[in-house]
């Protein structure tokens, strides 16, 4: 991880430029954003793409004969396409837009949980997911009568391999859904190792990538996961869209989710037929302007490149973690080998609540809370953590100023 | 205090006060006799709050309370039972409403006067108002003292 | 309906001036955009609230302790104040959003059908319904042992009411989910009727108001209805957004439709709370930005108000099917008394996909197709029809320029 | 035709050759002995088409279809069918495609100068392709032909 950034092809100053956003002062100071795992904030090119659409080029799509309708559609559908370039999908119709990354797990939940999967089968989880890895398969459990199952994790925030290995061996798991990217720990799970042992088992696998992707290159054919979903807004792109990817055959085979306008092939009241993928799990007016917007995000950071993105970041985190670790009563939680930029920590003399408004009184902005994931919060004594969390706009002096701050927030409650 | 120039910003909300009540609460226990009690949750960000009650013919006669939370619901739910401790119990619930009024816009222009002094004790809460999302932090406690003067188990969230 | 607008309050061509798309030009030819009822274009307004929100006031929502998550928070849930103002919602609790009309429905076909109602009752659509209000219901009995009811529509494309009344009176059918204005024709329903009728017999009702609320004032305790469900891209707002309005009792009632972070109370493994409602039913990071968008949608036909829109689009309407009826070779489908701005029209020489493009080729952009309602095309024994739609930015002379351009497409086609 | 001027516009893609194979097309017929049908299906706007075919040794004898559409697709079905009638079976395949690239595109620069006299008589439905959504109109009884080639029943849609 000792990778400096290299300011020729990294310049992260230059970067901030393209973020109207980060010049607002907050309370006075200035804006030190380091909530982008939450979501991140969008780019000049993002907000130009949805103005331009609003303003110059804009129509429902798909089924409009007229001009506008088709230039509209031919915009929308490049989202599509720069989705599946992105995350080297082998076809474009594998790409199911959703409202989010929970939609998409939902989604995933409902069309392969109840329509593929068999009660008596079980789902496979880890100790480190967010809620919405979480309750769409207790729901599916209470439902459909599938068993839930959970892959503990380390004291150091890691997948413990063994026991993973263990909990697939009776050959029950139909489906693994794991984080690809804890949203707490910052620990990326080790991708290639669970997708191979889950096959061995014969068990597909979901990965919930909606941090690793925005931190990571996320390849899905090198991967061979099955599925990978992800949520447009943590990404620089617009909320109100996300990502499925399933491998085809999968996708065809599974029933719809939601029904309605787009995803039919014909209605009668007798019997409805649905379009072909990925159109089927596409129900109703899509999300036309969060589309073009998601797309104009993805070819900003593709211009920027991943490369860059993850060294950046991974100069970040090491540099957050030495500034860190030593302040007096700091405690990190998760110390994962392989680990993104996204940092959680506890104060042993004031609850994150109380840490995180002080942070905010002095211009820094970082969540507090349990971060939609009681269950890991749980695993680790606690019911909250401060979290820091960097995106590509974030500089070494923020890190210094969290740094800063956070010694004084505890010599303020000495 | 030789740091309150140094600590200027942070103060508008964390007044010595609070910071005082936060760390060293004096009524932070359970009652071993108690007339009603009830509980307090905030499952959003995980606060927790049990107050136990005393009390005698009119008035509330004695406050317990056990937290596990932030500072700034600490403090409040101790303030609160130094305030409200040999209050009228009818007096009460228009002392929670003007509390509420205070921690949500910073002042209680219209309270009734006979309220000046037990809101001047709690003045010192009023900066919460501008941190939206902790005012809950600072009514937890009184929405689980309404809901034991009103024979409730728990106090229904807001 | 002898409404002309008044000018004074009405004043069309400064209204247009609010809407930056409707300068462009199409293949050459002024932009006539008759296509309002499949997507309205966006006022300036909205476009400047999203971006006033992405360059100065950005995060996410609900948990962030800091100012620009409290911030952002409060300007999303404002746009629920709004819309429980606009639909004159008796608490701000029983609006849900939702990602546009079909994901209300879904959500209602899985909470309310499959949560509440018992196999063996009966859903009670009509004739002329979208297939998002015919395809959930489809999916539910197919899954769920419901019985799908169907009240006939009359030839003038009215709903049927002693067939209606009919079909409620054996006791079984335990929700009317119809549409308050029929897509393609162009009917209001007669919502008080439908209303009186069902809970005579025991039924709640759901209104599909996706195009009733953009014509309509909507007062859904005067309607005393269940549900209410609709879309903000259709109310000039963005895509991405649509909401389901129900009685608070109702709704807390119902069990969730999707899982995931800010709808539950707490998470463990074993079993999960619920959030207080609205919040049980809106799983994930919700659409932010729409919501600030869809804010500003309302803000401006409220300012209009409904009054003046609904006498500009009556007028609209009228010149319509005066001009359009003489022309030869011109069939109107839908003669409802009570009818909104919305014209489905075949020609006897042409295709209506050819009138469609050769509309297009002269700058005027209509809709043509089965309008997602395939079984009312086939109730009125048709494929396809065009259909022309309108907006509060339509004028006249456009109405006038659709006739005279029809005219040429007939003769072109003699 | 004295109207020519006054729809000039219209003209780009409603050519005359396309209004007149719409109106009246000279193949519009099920042919009563065939060795080969299939039917392809527009559902997204309705359209349908049948084609059936006799078949010599290695050419195709005859064509008939029977078309619900628009003028496009009836056009586009009459002109396929005069076009096709007496050619190789084996070069069908490579006429489609290059139907197909001008229906996109608008040109064929690529195809093949064995194709230049059929690609003639089919590019009065050049047009098409600055009208997107109608591109599948024009190919459609194209697909319907290759799948009756190719045995099968139905033309998978596109
Ligand atoms: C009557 C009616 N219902 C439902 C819908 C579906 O709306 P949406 O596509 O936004 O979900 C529409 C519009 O397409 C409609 O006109
Ligand atoms: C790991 C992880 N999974 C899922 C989600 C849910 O994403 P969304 O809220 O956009 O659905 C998040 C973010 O909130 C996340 O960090």
């Amino acid at each position: 991880m000792n990778v400096m950034t290299n300011p020729a092809v990294f310049d992260v100053e230059r970067i901030r430029q393209d973020f109207p956003i980060l010049t607002q002062t907050i309370r006075g100071k200035p804006f030190v954003f380091l909530d982008s795992a939450a979501s991140a904030q969008k780019p000049r090119v993002v907000i130009d793409a949805m103005v331009h659409a609003m303003e110059t080029q804009y129509a429902n799509v798909h089924r409009g004969l007229h001009w506008m309708s088709e230039r509209t559609t031919e915009a929308y559908e490049a989202a599509r396409d720069a989705v599946a370039a992105l995350m080297n999908a082998n076809d474009r119709s594998e790409i199911v837009f959703t409202g989010n990354s929970t939609g998409a797990i939902n989604l995933l939940a409902h069309s392969y949980g109840r329509g593929i999967l068999k009660p008596g089968q079980a789902v496979l989880i880890s100790g480190m997911e967010h809620h919405s890895n979480i309750v769409p398969w207790q729901l599916l459990r209470d439902s459909h009568g599938i068993e839930l199952r959970v892959a503990p994790i380390t004291d150091a925030g890691e997948l413990d391999m063994a026991a993973y290995e263990a909990l697939l061996s009776d050959g029950k798991v139909g489906l693994v859904a794991m984080t690809h990217m804890s949203n707490v720990l910052g620990t990326v799970t080790p991708a290639d190792r669970i997708v191979r042992l889950a096959h061995a088992n014969g068990a597909k696998v979901m990965f919930d990538g909606s941090q690793a992707i925005v931190h990571r290159k996320v390849d899905v054919q090198a991967l061979d996961c099955d599925f990978y979903a992800w949520t447009g807004h943590k990404l620089y792109g617009p909320t109100g869209i996300g990502v499925l990817w399933g491998k085809r055959d999968l996708l065809e085979r599974m029933p719809p989710f939601m029904g309605g306008g787009d995803m039919i092939s014909s209605v009668t009241y007798e019997q409805s037929t649905w379009a072909a993928v990925p159109h089927k799990f596409e129900a109703g007016t899509p999300a036309i302007l969060e589309g073009i917007g998601l797309k104009a995000a993805i070819d900003y950071v593709q211009a920027i490149g991943y490369d860059a993105m993850t060294a950046h970041e991974a100069a970040l985190t090491e540099h957050a973690l030495s500034r860190l670790a030593p302040i007096e009563g700091v405690r990190i939680i998760g110390q994962a080998q392989d680990r993104g930029g996204v940092i959680s920590f506890v104060l042993d003399k004031a609850h994150a609540h109380d840490v995180a408004t002080l942070l905010d009184r002095q211009g820094i902005a970082v969540r507090a809370g349990h971060h939609c994931a009681e269950p890991l919060m749980h695993r680790f004594n606690l019911d909250s953590t401060a979290r820091a969390s960097f995106g590509i706009y974030t500089t070494l002096a923020e890190v210094d100023a969290l740094a800063d701050g956070l010694i004084r927030v505890r010599e303020f409650f000495q | 205090m030789s740091q309150t120039d140094n600590f200027e910003d942070l103060r508008d909300l964390y007044q010595e006060v609070i910071l005082d009540h936060g760390r060293k609460p004096r009524h932070a226990k359970r009652l071993e006799t108690f007339d009603a009690t009830a509980k307090g949750d905030n499952p959003m960000c995980g606060d927790r709050v049990q107050v136990w009650l005393k009390l005698d013919a009119d008035s509330i006669g004695q406050v317990g309370f056990e937290a596990r939370g932030c500072a700034i619901s600490v403090a409040s739910a101790d303030l609160m039972a130094e305030t409200v401790q040999g209050r009228a119990t009818t007096d009460t619930r228009a002392l929670f409403e003007a509390f509420r009024t205070m921690a949500r816009t910073g002042a209680c222009p219209d309270c009734a006067p006979a309220l000046a002094d037990p809101m001047e004790r709690l003045a010192p809460l009023a900066g919460v108002h501008e941190y939206p999302s902790r005012v809950k932090c600072a009514t937890l406690p009184w929405h689980a003292l309404i809901a034991a003067l009103d024979g409730a188990q728990e106090a229904s969230s807001e």
